[in-house]
C-alpha cells in the first residue's frame, strides 16, 4: 500500500464520491430540488457552497449528484464488462467462423463513438435520459473490453497451464471459467476503471448537449450547463460541479493505474 | 521386450502456415515407443520437438500421418473419445513461470487432472490422498498445498509441474525441455528426481531436450531431430559413443566442456 | 595500473533493504579475461550494468569503479558516454531484442562509428562490412542492409559483437552472449569471440552461468553469490580446489559428461554440509519452503 | 503487406462498411417523429402530413428505402434533404472540411503538446518533475472538453478579448479571421487529446527505455535523448500511431461538443442540428460518413504500422495455426 | 436606385447573431420563424407591413381602399417598385402570389388558413389589385402584412427554397446551412435605399455562445438575447441596449384532455402555485413582462391580467381540496422542449407545484422534432411550456383540434364577431372579452411575454426595439463604415 500512492490516492477520491453519495441518501442540508427566492448566494454558512440561480442549495445538488455520477458509472461499466468481456473471451477462444464475427462485430461497434450512439440514441426516445446516456456509454464500451478480454485471454492462452490442463483432459469451457476469467480479472478491473471515468466524462458532455441527465435530477454535468449563463458573474455555480467532475474521474483513472501496478506490474496500457 | 508399442507413429506430417508461406515444422517422422522405454528428443531450437511431442498428446492435429496410442489411432479424435490417452498420458512444460496457473493453490494445480472429466469416480477424499502422496513423492512439504506457485523457487515449481503430473499415476510421461529453464545447480535435483520417478514406477519417459549431456544421462534411447526430420535413433551409448549422422558428431562436438588444464 | 578496479561496489534497487550487489570488488588488467558466473539472480547482469553505467534511475550505486584511475560513479553522462562504446563496450544476452528492430542493422553498426570518430557515411560503410566480415557472416553487404528480425538468433549476436568491437575497446563486456543460442552456433560464436580478441587484444569480462563456457573463455573466474563475489582466482586454481561450497557444487553439477549415465547428479546441496562461513549477507535466508539438504 | 492481404484487409473493410451501413439505417429508421411535421409546423393536420410523407417517399418499406440509400452511396449520391431539398454530399462537404481542419489541428497541436511532455515523463518516472508531468497529464484528462473550451472561450475571447470567443470564418474569405477562428477550438481539442496523449506516449517510451536495444544503444555511447529519438521515437511510435488512430477516429465525433462550444459549423454541430429536424436523409448521411472516416482511419493505421514495422513488411506475420 | 445612389457613403456589412438557423429559405412551405426573421422585408415585401408600434404602413402598397361592407378591398400599388431582377412589382406579381398560396398544395396550412377568407383576387389595372374576400375579416389585411402576404417575383417561384427573390432592399446573397445567412444591398432598390452593405445573420444554436460572439466583438447586433442572465455584461460604453416587447407569449399549456386538467378547480391552483414573478426572475433575469393572458402588448386589445393568480400556495392548496385531490396524489407530465427558457421553467414550476402536493414528471423533449411530434401531434402531454411567436396567435385557442384541445364555444364565437367587427373599437371590446375568458377559464398559465432584447454595438443606430412582427428589420439601420 505505502509503495502505491497512486492507488491510495485514486481510492481517496473515489472514496470521496461515494461517501458524497451515501450521505446524500439519509441528509442533505436543504431539498436539493427546492427552489427559493434566495438566489445566487456565495458559499457561506447557511449554504456551505452558495445557491444557484434558482435560488437551489448548490451542495444539496453535488450531494445528489454524485449519485448520478456513480450511477452512470456503474451501469455503464456493468453493461459494457457484462457484454464486452464474454464476447473477447469466446473470440479468443474461438479461432473459427463464430470467433471472427464476434470481433467483427466488435470493430463494427468500435466505429459508433459513444456520443455518436448517444446522440443516435437519444434522439430515437426523442429525449435525454440518464438510462439512455448510461445504455448508449455502456455500449460503446463493449469494444474497449472485448478487446482488452480478447488480449489478455490469448496471453492466458499461450501459457502452458492451459496445455496442462488441456492435457489432463480438462473442458474448454471448464478451462474458460477455471483459469481464463481469474487471470484476466486484473485487466478488466483496470479497464472497468478507467471505462469509469470515461463514462463520467460522457455523461457530462452529454448533459452539456441537453441529451443526458433531464432538468429535475441534480447532475453535475448538467449543474455545469446550467450554470453557464451565470458564467461571467456567478462563477460558482459552475466550479464545484467541475471540481467533483475532476475528482471522481482522476480518481477512477488513478484507481485504474494503481490497480495496474497492484495486480499485474507487467500489463499493457488499457484501451480508452 | 516383446511387448506391443505404446505409441507407434507413422509418416507424420505437420505444416504451420505462416503468412503465405508453410513451415514444414515435423517432416515425416516415423517410429515406435516401447512401454517403459526412455527415448530422450533432441534438437535444435525450432526442430520441431515440441510440434511432434504436443500431437503425441493430441494437443495439435496432425497435417498427416499417423499416431496410435496403445494399438489405437488417436488422430482425428473429439476430445471425449481420448479418454485413454489423457488417462495415461501426462506432460511437463519447460517453464515453470507459465506452466503452473499464478492464481491456484499448488494444491489444485495439482489435483487438477484428477477433477477432469476423464477420471470421473474420483472423490475429494481420494484426491487429497493422492495429493499428499505425490507432494512426498517429488521432495514437496505436503503442508505447502495451500501455497501458491509464486511463493516457490524454479525447482521447486517444476517439482510442482511433475507432481501435477504423476497425481493420475500416467503411464507415459512427456517432458518438453522440463529443466532447461532451470540453473545448473537446481538442474542437477530435477534430473535425479525424474530419473528416480521413472524407475520407480517405471513409466515410459519421453525426454525433450536441445542439452544432450543431459538426455544422455535420463534416456536409454536418443531421436535427434533436426528441421522437423529424424536424422538418427537409436541407443543413447551408441550414437554418443558413435554417431552415425555428420550432423549428430556436430552436435556432440559442440556442447562445451569443462577445461581443467587452464596454465595461466 | 588496473584497467578497471572496482571497490565496495554496492547497489540497491528502490528502498528495497536488501542489496542486489553488496561490497564487490575486483580488477581487470588490460588484455585479461576474467569470467564472471554464479546462479541466477546472483548479481552477474548489474554489476556488469553498473561498470557500463546503465543501471535503471531507481538503483543508487555506492563505491567505487575506476577506469584507468578515473572514477565512474557519478560521472556526468556526456563524459560517459563518450567511454561506452569506445573504450568499454557490452554484449548483451538477448540478441532477439538487443538491436533497434525498425532499423536497418549496418546503419546500427555503422552509429558507433559516426558516434565516436565521425566518420563519413561511405568510409563509415566499408568498415562496418569489414568488421561484419570479421565477425564471420559472410555475405556482409547483404547482411548490413538487413533488419534484426530478418536475421537468426547467431547471426544477430554476430552482429552484436561486430558492434561492440568496431572501436576495438580496451574491455568489452559480455553478459552471457550465446544463452540465447544453439549449442553448435554458441560454439561457433564462442570461437570467432576469442578470434577477435586476439586480433584486438581487449580485456574481457565474460558473465555466463555455464562453467564449461567460462573455463573455455577466461583465464581468471570470479564466482558471484546472492550478491557478493564469493570466490577468485585463476580458472584452473578454483577448478582444483574450490573454497566456497557453491562453487564446489557448481563444478560438481557442470560436469555432468564426466558423470556416468544412469548414476545419480551430483547437486550443490551436497556441498553445504562442509561447513564453510559465507562471506557476504550472515546468515542470508534460503528460499521459503527451502529443499532440506538431507533430502535426496 | 502482401498483396494478398491487403486485398483480404481491403474486403474486411468493405464488409464493416456495408454491416455499418446497415445498423446505421436500421437505428435511425426507428427514431419516432419524422421531418413531415417538422416541416409544416405546430398547425398541420393529419392528413396533410400523411400526405407530406407520402411525398417525401416516408411511406415506402423501410428495405427498399435502405436499398435506395445504399445504391445512392455507392454511386456518390448522398440523396436529398428532406428540409431544404437540395444534396446532402454538398452540405456535408463543407460542413467536413471545417471539422477535418479542426480535428487535424487539434491533433497536431495534441502532438506537440504530449510527445515532448511525454517523453520527459517517461524519461523522468521516478523524479518529482517527471511526476509532476504526468500527474498534470492526469489532470488534464480529468476535465470534461466543454469545460476547458468554455473556459478558454471566456478568458481569452469574452475577457482578453485577444481572439473570437466563437465562429467561424471560411479560409476562402480571409485566411487570418479562419486561422484566429480556429485557435481556441484547436487549443481545446489540443489540450484535452495531448493529456491523454500524454499517458500513451509515457507509456510506449517506458517500454522503450525498458527494451534492451535501448540499453543496446546507450553501450555504443549514445546520450540519453539521442538515444531516445533516435532509438526510442520510430519503435514507440508503433503504439502510439496506434492510439492516434483511435484517438482520430473518436476526435471526429468528439468534436461535436467542440463545434457546439465554439459554434463551429462542422460536421457535429450539422448532426445535432439535423437530427433535432429529424432530416433523416441527411443524419444517415452523417452518421455514415463519420462511421466510415473511423473505419478509414483504422484501415490507414493498419497500413502505416506495416510502413514504421519492417517486421510487417516482408511475409513473415504473425503466424497463424490453421488447424487450431 | 432613384437616383441618389449612395454607395460612396455605403455602411459595413453587419453582422446579427440570432438563435434558431432556418432550415429552409422558403418562408411559404416551411414553418421556421428564422426565414421570416431574415428575409421578411428585409427581402421580401408585403403590401404593407407592421411597424414597431404594431400598427400597419403602407409599403408596396401607397394605399388600399376598403368597401363599406368589409368585403372589397382595393391596393394601389406604387408604380416604381421593382423586384431586384429588375422587373416590375405589378398586379399580375401580386395575384399570382396570393393564388399560390391559396392553391399551392406545398404550402403551409397556416398561410392557407389566413388566406381562406379570399373569394377572389384580381388585377384591375397594372397598379391596381382587388380582394374580393367571402365574410369582413379583420384579421385578414394584418395577415397580408406579414408572411401570407409576401409577393414573390413570378419567375423566382421554382427555386425559393434556396434563392429567395424580393423586391425589399437587401438582396439574398449566400445562405450556409445551418451557419449563416448573407443578404447584401439592393443597389436598385426602389425606395430609399438601406445605407448598410448588407447584413450577416450568423446564428448560435446555443444562447450562451451567442453572448459571448456578442462580447468577444464577433457581432454587431444580437437579434435577441436567450441568456438574458448575462445581460449586465452588455452594460458598457461599448453596447447599447434595447429593451422591446415580442409578440412571443410563453405559455404553460394544460392538456384539456388530460382528466385531471378539465377541472376548472386544478387548473386554477396550478396557476396559483406559481410564482411567475420570481420564475421570470429566475429563468429570464426579470426581463419581459408579465402578461395574463395570449395577447401581447403591441396589439390593440392589450390589457394587463398578470394579477389574476397571485402567487397563493394555500389558495391553491385549498382548491386542490375542494378538487378532491389529496397532496401526492397528482402526478403530471411536464414535457417540455429543449429550449433555453423551458427546461429552466419546467425545474421552477416543478418545485412549486411539488409544495403544493402535484407531483410533476419533467421530461425534456428534443426540439423541433419530438416536441413537435410528441406534444403538437399525438398530444402526448399533461403540461408543456413553449412560447407562441406568431402575432395575435389567440386566434389558436378558437382550434379545438389544436394541441391544448381547448374547447370553448363562447371564446370561439367572440373570435369570429371580432374578425368580422366593422370597427376598430368594437373588434378590441370583443377580443378584449375573449382574452379576459381565457383568464378566468385558466386555460393555461400565460407565464410572462418574450421580451425583446437586442443588444448592437453603440455605433449601430435603427435598430428597432420592438418586434410586432416575425421580421428582424433592419432596414432602417445605420451603422458607420469602420
Ligand atoms: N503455433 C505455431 N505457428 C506457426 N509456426 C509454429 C508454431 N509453433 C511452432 N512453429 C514453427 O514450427 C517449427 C518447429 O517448432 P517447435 O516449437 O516444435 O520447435 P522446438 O524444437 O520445440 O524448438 P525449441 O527448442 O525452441 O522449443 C519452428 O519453425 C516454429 O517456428
Ligand atoms: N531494475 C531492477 N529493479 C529492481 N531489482 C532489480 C533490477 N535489476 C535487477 N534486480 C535485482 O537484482 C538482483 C540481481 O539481478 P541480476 O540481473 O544481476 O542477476 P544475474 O546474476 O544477472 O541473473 P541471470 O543469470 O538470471 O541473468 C536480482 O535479485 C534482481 O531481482
Ligand atoms: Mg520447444
Ligand atoms: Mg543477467
Ligand atoms: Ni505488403
Amino acid at each position: 500500500m505505502r509503495r502505491n500512492p497512486t492507488l491510495v490516492a485514486g481510492a481517496a477520491m473515489v472514496g470521496i464520491v461515494v461517501a458524497l453519495a451515501l450521505v446524500s441518501v439519509v441528509w442533505t442540508p436543504w431539498p436539493a430540488t427546492q427552489v427559493s427566492p434566495d438566489r445566487l448566494w456565495p458559499p457561506g454558512s447557511a449554504h456551505l457552497m452558495g445557491t444557484d440561480g434558482f435560488g437551489q442549495d448548490i451542495f444539496s445538488r453535488v450531494l445528489i449528484g454524485a449519485r448520478s455520477c456513480l450511477l452512470v458509472g456503474v451501469v455503464a461499466v456493468t453493461i459494457g464488462a457484462l457484454l464486452g468481456v464474454p464476447l473477447g473471451v469466446v473470440a479468443a477462444i474461438d479461432r473459427g467462423v463464430l470467433g471472427r464475427v464476434l470481433m467483427r462485430a466488435s470493430d463494427i461497434l468500435y466505429a459508433f463513438p459513444a456520443l455518436l450512439l448517444a446522440i443516435l440514441l437519444a434522439a430515437a426516445r426523442g429525449q435525454g435520459s440518464t438510462l439512455t446516456a448510461m445504455t448508449a456509454i455502456g455500449i460503446s464500451s463493449i469494444p474497449a473490453f472485448a478487446r482488452v478480454a480478447r488480449g489478455a485471454t490469448l496471453q492466458v492462452l499461450s501459457q502452458d497451464y492451459v496445455l496442462a490442463a488441456r492435457a489432463s483432459g480438462i473442458r474448454r469451457t471448464t478451462i474458460a471459467v477455471r483459469h481464463v476469467l481469474p487471470n484476466i480479472l486484473p485487466v478488466v478491473v483496470v479497464q472497468a476503471s478507467v471505462s469509469f471515468g470515461l463514462a463520467i466524462l460522457a455523461e457530462a458532455s452529454l448533459s452539456y448537449l441537453g441529451l443526458g441527465t433531464p432538468p429535475t435530477t441534480p447532475s453535475w454535468g448538467r449543474m455545469i450547463f446550467e450554470a453557464q449563463p451565470y458564467m461571467y458573474s456567478d462563477l460558482n455555480l459552475a466550479i464545484w460541479p467541475g471540481l467533483f467532475i475532476a475528482i471522481a474521474v482522476l480518481g477512477f483513472n488513478l484507481l485504474g493505474d494503481g490497480l495496474r501496478d497492484l495486480l499485474d506490474p507487467t500489463l499493457r496500457e488499457v484501451e480508452r | 521386450m516383446t511387448a506391443t508399442p505404446i505409441y507407434e507413429i507413422r509418416d507424420l506430417v505437420k505444416l504451420y502456415r505462416r503468412g503465405s508461406q508453410e513451415v514444414v515444422a515435423v517432416d515425416h517422422v516415423d517410429f515406435d515407443l516401447m512401454p517403459g522405454e526412455r527415448l530422450g528428443i533432441v534438437g535444435e531450437s525450432g526442430s520441431g520437438k515440441s510440434t511432434l511431442v504436443r500431437m503425441m498428446a493430441a494437443l495439435s492435429r496432425p497435417t498427416s500421418g499417423d499416431i496410435a496410442f496403445e494399438g489405437t489411432s488417436i488422430v482425428g479424435r473429439t476430445d471425449d473419445e481420448l479418454t485413454g490417452l489423457r488417462r495415461g498420458v501426462q506432460m511437463v512444460f519447460q517453464d515453470p513461470r507459465s506452466s503452473l496457473d499464478p492464481r491456484m493453490t499448488v494444491g489444485d494445480i495439482i489435483t487438477e487432472p484428477l477433477r477432469s472429466r476423464v477420471w470421473k469416480g474420483i472423490t475429494r477424499t481420494d484426491r487429497a490422498a493422492r495429493l499428499v502422496e505425490v507432494m512426498t513423492q517429488v521432495g514437496l512439504d505436503p503442508q505447502d498445498a495451500s501455497r501458491y506457485p509464486h511463493q516457490f523457487s524454479g525447482g521447486q515449481r517444476q517439482r510442482i509441474a511433475i507432481a501435477r503430473a504423476l497425481a493420475p499415476k500416467p503411464r507415459v510421461l512427456i517432458a518438453d525441455e522440463a529443466v532447461s529453464a532451470l540453473d545448473v545447480s537446481v538442474r542437477a535435483q530435477v534430473l535425479n528426481l525424474i530419473g528416480d520417478l521413472v524407475a520407480e514406477y517405471g513409466l515410459t519417459l519421453v525426454f525433450v531436450s536441445h542439452d544432450l549431456t543431459v538426455v544422455r544421462h535420463v534416456c536409454d534411447a536418443v531421436l535427434v531431430l533436426r528441421s522437423g526430420r529424424v536424422v538418427e535413433h537409436g541407443p543413447t551409448e551408441q550414437v554418443y559413443v558413435d554417431p552415425q549422422n555428420p550432423y549428430t558428431r556436430q552436435l556432440l562436438a559442440s556442447v562445451p566442456r569443462l577445461r581443467r588444464d587452464v596454465n595461466p | 595500473m588496473s584497467l578497471l578496479r572496482v571497490d565496495d561496489l554496492t547497489v540497491r534497487f528502490g528502498r528495497s533493504r536488501q542489496p542486489a550487489v553488496e561490497r564487490v570488488g575486483f580488477s581487470i588488467e588490460p588484455g585479461e579475461r576474467v569470467g564472471l558466473i554464479g546462479e541466477s539472480g546472483s548479481g552477474k547482469s548489474v554489476t556488469a550494468l553498473a561498470i557500463m553505467g546503465l543501471l535503471a534511475d531507481t538503483a543508487s550505486c555506492t563505491g567505487s569503479i575506476r577506469w584507468h584511475d578515473r572514477e565512474l560513479i557519478g560521472m556526468p553522462d556526456a563524459e560517459y558516454s563518450r567511454l561506452r562504446g569506445e573504450e568499454f563496450a557490452m554484449v548483451f544476452q538477448e540478441p532477439m531484442t538487443a538491436l533497434d528492430p525498425t532499423m536497418p542493422v549496418g546503419r546500427q553498426v555503422a552509429e558507433v562509428l559516426r558516434l565516436h570518430e565521425g566518420a563519413p557515411p561511405g568510409r563509415a560503410r566499408g568498415r562496418v562490412c569489414e568488421m561484419l566480415s570479421a565477425v564471420g557472416l559472410p555475405d556482409a553487404e547483404r547482411v548490413a542492409d538487413s533488419f534484426p528480425h530478418q536475421l537468426s538468433g547467431g547471426q544477430r549476436q554476430r552482429v552484436l559483437i561486430a558492434m561492440s568491437l568496431i572501436n576495438t575497446p580496451e574491455l568489452l563486456i559480455c553478459d552471457e552472449p550465446t544463452t540465447a543460442l544453439d549449442v553448435t552456433v554458441q560454439a561457433r560464436v564462442l570461437e570467432l569471440l576469442r578470434h577477435a580478441l586476439d586480433v584486438s587484444s581487449s580485456a574481457m569480462l565474460f558473465i555466463s552461468h555455464d562453467l564449461a563456457v567460462v573455463s573455455q573463455m577466461c583465464d581468471r573466474l570470479l564466482v558471484m553469490y546472492r550478491g557478493s563475489v564469493v570466490e577468485e582466482g585463476a580458472i584452473a586454481d578454483v577448478l582444483a580446489r574450490p573454497s566456497h561450497p557453491y562453487t564446489a557444487g557448481l563444478i560438481a553439477t557442470a560436469d555432468i559428461a564426466s558423470v556416468s549415465p544412469g548414476q545419480r547428479l551430483p547437486v550443490i546441496d551436497d556441498f553445504w554440509d562442509v561447513p564453510v562461513d559465507v562471506p557476504g549477507r550472515a546468515g542470508a535466508r534460503r528460499p521459503l519452503g527451502s529443499t532440506r539438504r538431507t533430502q535426496r | 503487406m502482401s498483396l494478398a492481404a491487403l486485398g483480404r484487409r481491403l474486403l474486411s473493410f468493405a464488409v464493416s462498411l456495408l454491416c455499418a451501413s446497415a445498423v446505421v439505417f436500421g437505428l435511425l429508421n426507428l427514431l419516432p417523429g419524422d421531418v413531415a411535421g417538422v416541416i409544416l409546423g405546430p398547425n398541420a393536420t393529419p392528413e396533410s402530413i400523411e400526405a407530406m410523407r407520402t411525398r417525401l417517399g416516408l411511406d415506402r418499406p423501410v428495405w427498399l428505402r435502405y436499398l435506395d440509400w445504399l445504391g445512392g452511396l455507392l454511386t456518390g449520391d448522398f440523396g436529398t434533404s428532406a428540409l431544404s431539398g437540395d444534396p446532402v454530399a454538398g452540405v456535408i462537404g463543407s460542413r467536413l472540411a471545417v471539422t477535418t481542419w479542426l480535428v487535424v489541428l487539434g491533433m497536431f497541436l495534441a502532438l506537440l503538446i504530449a510527445l515532448p511532455v511525454g517523453m520527459f515523463a517517461a524519461m523522468r518516472r521516478q523524479r518529482v518533475d517527471g511526476l509532476a508531468a504526468s500527474g498534470l497529464s492526469q489532470l488534464g484528462m480529468a476535465v470534461p472538453v466543454f469545460v476547458v473550451g468554455l473556459a478558454l472561450s471566456l478568458i481569452v475571447g469574452v475577457k482578453l478579448r485577444w481572439l473570437p470567443a466563437n465562429g467561424y470564418v471560411p479560409l476562402t474569405d480571409s485566411p487570418g479571421q479562419w486561422l484566429a477562428h480556429l485557435v481556441l477550438p484547436c487549443l481545446t481539442l489540443g489540450l484535452v487529446q495531448g493529456a491523454v496523449l500524454v499517458r500513451y506516449v509515457r507509456s510506449a517510451f517506458i517500454e522503450v527505455l525498458q527494451t534492451e536495444y535501448f540499453r543496446t544503444a546507450r553501450a555504443i555511447g549514445w546520450r540519453r535523448w539521442p538515444a531516445m529519438l533516435r532509438h526510442g521515437l520510430r519503435n514507440a511510435s508503433l503504439q502510439i500511431v496506434t492510439v492516434l488512430g483511435l484517438q482520430m477516429a473518436t476526435l471526429f465525433v468528439g468534436a461535436i461538443v467542440v463545434e457546439s462550444v465554439f459554434a463551429l459549423p462542422g460536421l457535429g454541430l450539422y448532426l445535432l442540428q439535423v437530427v433535432a429536424n429529424r432530416d433523416l436523409p441527411v443524419v444517415q448521411s452523417i452518421v455514415m460518413v463519420l462511421v466510415a472516416l473511423v473505419l478509414v482511419i483504422n484501415l490507414l493505421v493498419d497500413l502505416a504500422y506495416t510502413f514504421i514495422d519492417p517486421r510487417l513488411r516482408g511475409d513473415a506475420t504473425a503466424a497463424s495455426e490453421a488447424d487450431e | 436606385g432613384c437616383g441618389q445612389s449612395s454607395t460612396e457613403t455605403a455602411d459595413r456589412q453587419l453582422v446579427v447573431g440570432a438563435s434558431v438557423a432556418p432550415n429552409s429559405m422558403d418562408p411559404s412551405t416551411s414553418d421556421a420563424a428564422a426565414i421570416s426573421q431574415a428575409l421578411l422585408y428585409n427581402v421580401y415585401e408585403t403590401l404593407l407591413k407592421i411597424d414597431g408600434d404594431g400598427q400597419l404602413q403602407p409599403l408596396l402598397a401607397s394605399e388600399w381602399a376598403v368597401s363599406p361592407d368589409g368585403l372589397t378591398y382595393t391596393f394601389t400599388l406604387r408604380s416604381q417598385a421593382k423586384f431586384s431582377t429588375g422587373a416590375p412589382v405589378n398586379a399580375e406579381a401580386v395575384v399570382t402570389s396570393v393564388e399560390r398560396i391559396i392553391d399551392d398544395d406545398a404550402v403551409l396550412p397556416v398561410l392557407k388558413t389566413q388566406m381562406e377568407v379570399v373569394d377572389s383576387v384580381r388585377a384591375v389595372d397594372d397598379t391596381t389589385v382587388e380582394f374580393v374576400l367571402k365574410h369582413p375579416s379583420n384579421n385578414w389585411l394584418y395577415s397580408m402584412a406579414e408572411r401570407a402576404g409576401i409577393i414573390y417575383e413570378p419567375t423566382s417561384l421554382a427555386d425559393l427554397a434556396t434563392t429567395p427573390v424580393g423586391s425589399g432592399p437587401f438582396v439574398f446573397s449566400e445562405w450556409v446551412k445551418g451557419d449563416s445567412v448573407v443578404l447584401t444591398r439592393n443597389e436598385s432598390y426602389w425606395g430609399t435605399e438601406t445605407r448598410l452593405a448588407g447584413v450577416t445573420f450568423k446564428y448560435y444554436t446555443d444562447a450562451n455562445a451567442l453572448n459571448a460572439a456578442m462580447l468577444s466583438g464577433s457581432l454587431d447586433v444580437l437579434s435577441n438575447v436567450a441568456a438574458p442572465q448575462a445581460l449586465d455584461q452588455f452594460e458598457d460604453s461599448r453596447f447599447t441596449v434595447l429593451e422591446g416587447t415580442t409578440t412571443g407569449e410563453i405559455v404553460l399549456g394544460y392538456n384539456h384532455q388530460t382528466p385531471a386538467l378539465q377541472d376548472l378547480k386544478v387548473r386554477q391552483a396550478i396557476n396559483y402555485a406559481i410564482d411567475r414573478e420570481a420564475l421570470r426572475d429566475a429563468v429570464w433575469a426579470g426581463k419581459g413582462p408579465l402578461i395574463g393572458s395570449m395577447v401581447a402588448p403591441t396589439d390593440p386589445w392589450y390589457e394587463d391580467l398578470s394579477g389574476a393568480y397571485p402567487y397563493d400556495p394555500d389558495k391553491a392548496r385549498e382548491l386542490l381540496a375542494e378538487a378532491g385531490i389529496a397532496s401526492g396524489s397528482l402526478t403530471l407530465r411536464l414535457r417540455v422542449p429543449t429550449l433555453p427558457y423551458a427546461t429552466p421553467a419546467a425545474t421552477y414550476i416543478a418545485s412549486q407545484l411539488s409544495e403544493v402536493g402535484i407531483q410533476v414528471q419533467v421530461d425534456e423533449l428534443e426540439f423541433p422534432a419530438t416536441w413537435i411530434d410528441q406534444v403538437l401531434q399525438q398530444s402526448n402531454y399533461d403540461m408543456t411550456i413553449v412560447a407562441h411567436v406568431e402575432s395575435r396567435d389567440i386566434s389558436l385557442w378558437a382550434d379545438p383540434t389544436y394541441y391544448w384541445h381547448y374547447d370553448n364555444a363562447e371564446f370561439q364565437q367572440l373570435l369570429v364577431e371580432a374578425d368580422e367587427a366593422s370597427t376598430q373599437t368594437e373588434q378590441t371590446a370583443l377580443m378584449k372579452q375573449a382574452a379576459q375568458i381565457l383568464s378566468d377559464d385558466a386555460a393555461a398559465d400565460f407565464l410572462w411575454l418574450l421580451p425583446n432584447l437586442v443588444v448592437t454595438k453603440s455605433d449601430v443606430t435603427g435598430v428597432q426595439a420592438n418586434a410586432p412582427s416575425l421580421s428582424f428589420d433592419m432596414t432602417a439601420a445605420v451603422a458607420p463604415p469602420q
